[in-house]
């Protein structure tokens, strides 16, 4: 029952997925790109906290790295295509080489260093010549495959989205196995995860490099989407936005991430809209999604601790349980 | 099977342990008592990895393994059941028992995420043997309950399965008997009584005396970070020395 | 002075005490016996009003100091300021009444507490629950890791604050011995049920307490 | 050699300023276990009080006065949000933190526009031993060394400090004789409030502060903190004292370009020298 009611939410996700970019309008498909885009780093952020136990507030460095490769390979010649295979691999080696000395700390203090490795990234991308400086990196070719050339909006929505299934998929399949209890035991205790034949040291830099691997690859996809990359694009605030976003829609849920990266984008654009309206003062923009992005964030947090899907999962749930007993 | 040889280790030029050996055979039961702060915390996290030692050496089946990281002293056979409840949160009983099955297969992430037929191999593997190893520890029912909401005699248990499931040479156990009640204690005694008749070789660190010479074949005193005895339960009883040691003790 | 009628306590959906009654009179000293995890902690807590109860009535007839288990100190502060804390009720800061109660305490004042033996330690913990003038003190696990000389030192201070000062105590204990030695009257807490109760002469002669908690040991 | 003095001498001013931050967040931390990342806005907010104030004509001293015991009050709010609600895990409470610092963006906007700010502070320079230095700096350096001093007074004497690290030392114990811990966790808040708010008012006459310099104060503070464990106020203060020469010398030295990454990769490198030092089981507590 659960089991096909399962099957049927997940065929209408899916078919509203794809109908969208044919109905949607230029500046609500830039939104769809954005969400899908923030949903596939949030997706890693999710697997890399909720479940394997290990804060990153540094994830946006992964996204910017993907980027940056994707762009650069593509300014030189390369095929849109390789440079778009390259953006995760690029960030998944990044990941692997930084995290051999980051992961051995824990706590507050793998925070504060992945906070700092992004920050010395950028400032590394706005000095350094071939990056660009601070104007960054412009022209970058559309995203082609062949002689097929993605000229529109709605091809990169669909890049987008598959990317995220491929994302999604991936992560359901660690996590429900041998990799993923592992990963999940190291989260509670390292020393019993240890004594059980895991090592811990290992997976915890796959898991990282995993996970980079997915903010790579929404910024490969972001690079071509945009023709442009800049370290202004990746600032600390989305880091600590794609942890909002997974705690928001609940740690340790793959859709609770995909939920919780929705929520706040269409949170952030409608405040945009409606601040832009006519009457509003200057300042409107910026005062109202800073006050109402704020106040959902403490709200959510202090009376759904668990995130929106689980919250409303159990709700759920318990309604269903509730049916036979009427 | 273990031999442990002048192993010490200091605490900030304190003795923890202190020159100590012991050795467990095969099929042997052996029992390691001593006051609080006699050190059987310390040369447990000794012979399991979770501590480095200062001097001596420990070889487990022949092999030195002083030098080798916790998770391959696991994958050699060494599995261990923690006096603190280590189960894993936010995971299934059946979940955390399988996770103990992990040092003996091998699909790793790219076999999970692109769903390998070694991958499927294992799952099968993994779960038969936990529903054996919870089977075993009488856990059976309890398979898809949360693991950290389990009593606490019962989190010993899923603890045990969990070790079991690792296919242990020789299993380690932390003070197993402490914080269960009388029939707890009693389901746990004869549990191990079980796994002894089968012929595993198990090292057990005990506060409760009782427990521990009821059940083991040979008992080894420590006091102050030393060996003080070693030798056949009846003896050690009558040994002035562990009765100097322990009646400076509450029991 | 201590009355509990009817007391459940539970952690989310696991239930530590069922259905808990027992009363302590006014100077009196009673034990409450029990293994571990069978709740005997929990119902200290209680009574210290740290744990709200799901059901049922605690009532304590004056000011109750609790000397938790594992003693429980501020490791990093001195003996003087643990004393001194022991008074952030009463609003008494100077210890030394304290310290003539137990002048060893005096002679360790300056020494940092989380450096102390275990005995040392119990006799802060005792000496900062004084510090808040009680008229009832609930004693969780008095022996736990003590040399017998040293327990018996802490529990003879207990009995002479008893006889003199009428002070009411409540003695949890796994050490049944020192618990028949010390009270008249005593309770059995078992899997979170209070499972048998009295004097404590015939709970000492009742063979199922016997065996539970005067065999074992190793004498 | 003035060179290298005068470097030194204005790095201690950096790192006194980033070390009142700091001394906030450990506070904070010590007794409620809560990282606040709102610690880089009561800076803020004291700053833009006391160029509001002094633009108001409100003299010297009455103005900063009143802008401290404003972040003070912005640390009680903080306080009450993050921890006031019983049951709230410090991970709950660090995010809460994070909103509050954004939520004071919308009020800073509002109250003063989204333009740097500055205020006067000690005019004229010194000159020691040959190297010069600005007397708000000499400021900087003798409040933050006033402050420490006075934390240390307050924690290691008083009876109220005393209670505040019983609860950072054993929080149970602390609730078993009466201690109040929530409302200790409050007052820890308010107090980093208080030392967040004398670093901004400090910082304002050097440095123009709007209402999202707070990241930089607590991208440094932080450092600071975490290298001293969150714990520990003295290592703190070293790790303070030495981000802030780290970055002074290496802008000095013609590395300006690089003063940020100089000063984070030192602390990096120090972290994970240290951690590398303490065995796992002694990280994890059962």
């Amino acid at each position: 029952m659960t089991r096909r009611l399962g099957l049927a939410a997940g065929l209408l996700v899916a078919a509203v997925t794809l109908a969208l970019p044919a109905v949607l309008d230029d500046s609500a498909l830039a939104v769809y790109i954005l969400l899908g885009l923030a949903a596939m780093v949030t997706v890693g952020v999710s697997l890399l906290m909720g479940y394997a136990g290990q804060v990153s507030l540094g994830q946006g460095a992964f996204y910017a790295i993907g980027a940056y490769t994707a762009a650069l390979l593509a300014l030189n010649g390369a095929p849109p295509l390789l440079g778009l295979v390259a953006a995760p691999v690029a960030a998944a080696l990044s990941a692997l080489l930084i995290g051999v000395p980051l992961l051995r700390l824990r706590g507050h203090h793998l925070a504060f260093a992945t906070l700092a490795m992004q920050l010395i990234l950028l400032s590394l991308a706005g000095q350094l010549d071939f990056t660009g400086g601070d104007i960054g990196l412009q022209g970058i070719p559309q995203f082609s495959v062949g002689a097929f050339e993605a000229s529109s909006a709605s091809v990169y929505a669909y890049l987008t989205w598959a990317g995220l299934a491929l994302v999604m998929l991936i992560t359901h399949n660690v996590i429900t196995s041998r990799p993923g209890r592992a990963l999940r035991a190291l989260a509670t205790s390292e020393i019993a995860a240890a004594s059980a034949g895991i090592p811990v040291g290992r997976y915890k830099l796959v898991v990282f490099a995993l996970s980079a691997t997915f903010a790579g690859l929404a910024g490969g996809i972001y690079c071509f989407y945009t023709g442009y990359v800049a370290p202004g694009s990746f600032p600390v605030l989305i880091s600590i936005q794609y942890i909002v976003m997974a705690v928001v829609g609940g740690l340790g849920t793959i859709w609770g991430a995909v939920a919780g990266a929705a929520a706040i984008t269409l949170l952030v654009q409608g405040l945009d809209r409606l601040a832009s309206l006519p009457g509003m003062p200057s300042y409107a923009p910026s005062v109202l999604s800073y006050a109402v992005y704020a106040l959902v964030l403490i709200v959510v947090v202090l009376f759904m601790p668990h995130g929106l899907v689980p919250a409303v999962s159990r709700r759920l749930s318990r309604r269903r349980a509730e049916v036979p007993y009427r | 099977m273990l031999n442990v040889s002048g192993v010490s280790r200091s605490f900030g030029g304190v003795y923890a342990v202190r020159d100590v050996s012991l050795s467990v055979a095969d099929g042997e039961v052996c029992g390691v008592i001593g006051p609080n702060g006699a050190g059987k915390s310390t040369l447990f996290n000794l012979i399991t990895g979770h501590l480095a030692a200062d001097h001596g050496r420990i070889s487990f089946l022949g092999q030195r393994v002083d030098r080798l990281a916790p998770h391959r002293r696991a994958r050699m056979g060494m599995s261990i059941v923690f006096q603190a409840a280590r189960v894993f949160r936010g995971m299934t009983v059946e979940e955390n028992v399988m996770v103990g099955a992990h040092g003996h297969t091998r699909a790793g992430f790219a076999a999970a995420a692109l769903r390998l037929p070694r991958h499927q191999a294992d799952e099968r593997e993994i779960a038969a043997e936990a529903a054996d190893a919870l089977a075993r520890v009488g856990l059976a029912e309890w398979a898809d309950r949360p693991a950290d909401l389990l009593p606490i005699g019962q989190q010993r248990a899923l603890q045990l399965a969990r070790a079991l499931c690792a296919r242990p040479r020789l299993l380690l156990l932390d003070e197993p008997a402490s914080g269960l009640r009388a029939e707890e204690r009693e389901r746990l005694a004869t549990l191990v009584e079980e796994l002894r008749a089968a012929g595993l070789t198990i090292l057990l660190i005990e506060h409760d005396v009782g427990f521990v010479t009821r059940l083991a074949d040979r008992v080894v005193v420590l006091d102050l970070g030393r060996v003080i005895a070693d030798g056949p339960p009846a003896e050690i009883r009558s040994d002035p020395a562990v009765l100097a040691a322990y009646l400076g003790q509450a029991s | 002075m201590i009355d509990v009628q009817d007391l459940v306590v539970s952690y989310g959906t696991a239930t530590a005490l069922e259905h808990v009654t027992l009363t302590v009179g006014k100077g009196e000293m009673v034990a409450l016996l029990g293994p571990n995890g069978a709740g005997k902690s929990t119902l200290a807590n209680t009574l210290a009003g740290l744990i709200r109860p799901a059901s049922g009535t605690v009532r304590v007839g004056g000011r109750l100091a609790l000397i938790p288990e594992g003693r429980q100190l501020f490791p990093d502060l001195t003996v003087a300021d643990n004393l001194a804390l022991g008074g952030w009720r009463s609003g008494q800061r100077d210890p030394s009444p304290v310290y003539e109660l137990l002048p060893r305490l005096a002679e360790l004042a300056s020494r940092r507490a989380g450096v102390l033996s275990g005995g040392e330690q119990q006799m802060v913990a005792f000496g900062r629950a004084m510090m808040s003038r009680p008229d009832a003190l609930v004693v969780d696990e008095l022996s736990l890791g003590l040399a017998p000389a040293v327990t018996a030192d802490l529990a003879a201070h207990l009995a002479e604050l008893n006889r003199t000062q009428g002070l009411t105590v409540l003695l949890i204990e796994q050490n049944a011995r020192l618990a028949f030695e010390l009270c008249r009257r005593a309770y059995v807490l078992e899997s979170g049920r209070v499972v048998t109760g009295g004097d404590s002469a015939e709970l000492a002669g009742d063979p199922r307490v016997a065996s539970a908690y005067l065999g074992g040991a190793i004498t | 050699m003035s060179a290298f003095l005068t470097y030194l001498l204005n790095g201690l001013a950096v790192g006194s300023a980033i070390a009142l931050i700091a001394s906030g967040l450990v506070v904070i931390h010590r007794v409620t276990g809560v990282v606040n990342f709102a610690q880089g806005t009561f800076a803020v907010v004291a700053g833009l009080c006391t160029s509001s104030l002094l633009g108001l004509g409100v003299p010297h001293g009455v103005s900063e006065v009143a802008a401290v015991l404003a972040a003070a009050l912005a640390g009680l709010l903080t306080g009450l949000a993050a921890v006031g609600r019983p049951g709230t895990s410090p991970l709950s409470s660090l995010i809460v933190t994070l909103g509050v610092g954004v939520l004071a963006y919308a009020v800073e906007i509002v109250l003063w526009g989204d333009q740097p700010r500055s205020a006067p502070g000690l005019a004229g320079s010194v000159t020691l031993a040959g190297a010069r230095i600005q007397t708000q700096h000499l400021l900087v350096i003798g409040v933050a060394a006033a402050a420490f001093a006075l934390l240390a007074l307050f924690f290691g004497r008083t009876y109220l400090g005393k209670a505040l690290t019983a609860c950072a030392s054993n929080p149970y114990a602390a609730r078993v004789v009466g201690i109040d811990v929530r409302r200790m966790g409050l007052l820890a808040f308010a107090l980093g409030g208080l030392l967040g708010g004398i670093a901004g008012v400090l910082v304002t006459p050097l440095r123009p502060i709007s209402f999202d310099t707070d990241v930089t104060l607590i991208v440094n503070g932080f450092a600071a903190a975490v290298f001293g464990a969150l714990t520990r106020p003295v290592v703190t203060l070293a790790g303070a004292l030495l981000l802030g020469v780290a970055e002074t010398m290496a802008a000095g030295y013609g590395y300006g370009a690089h003063q940020l990454e100089v000063a984070l990769g030192l602390m990096l490198v120090v972290m994970i020298v240290q951690a590398g030092r303490r065995p796992a089981i002694s990280q994890e507590s059962a």
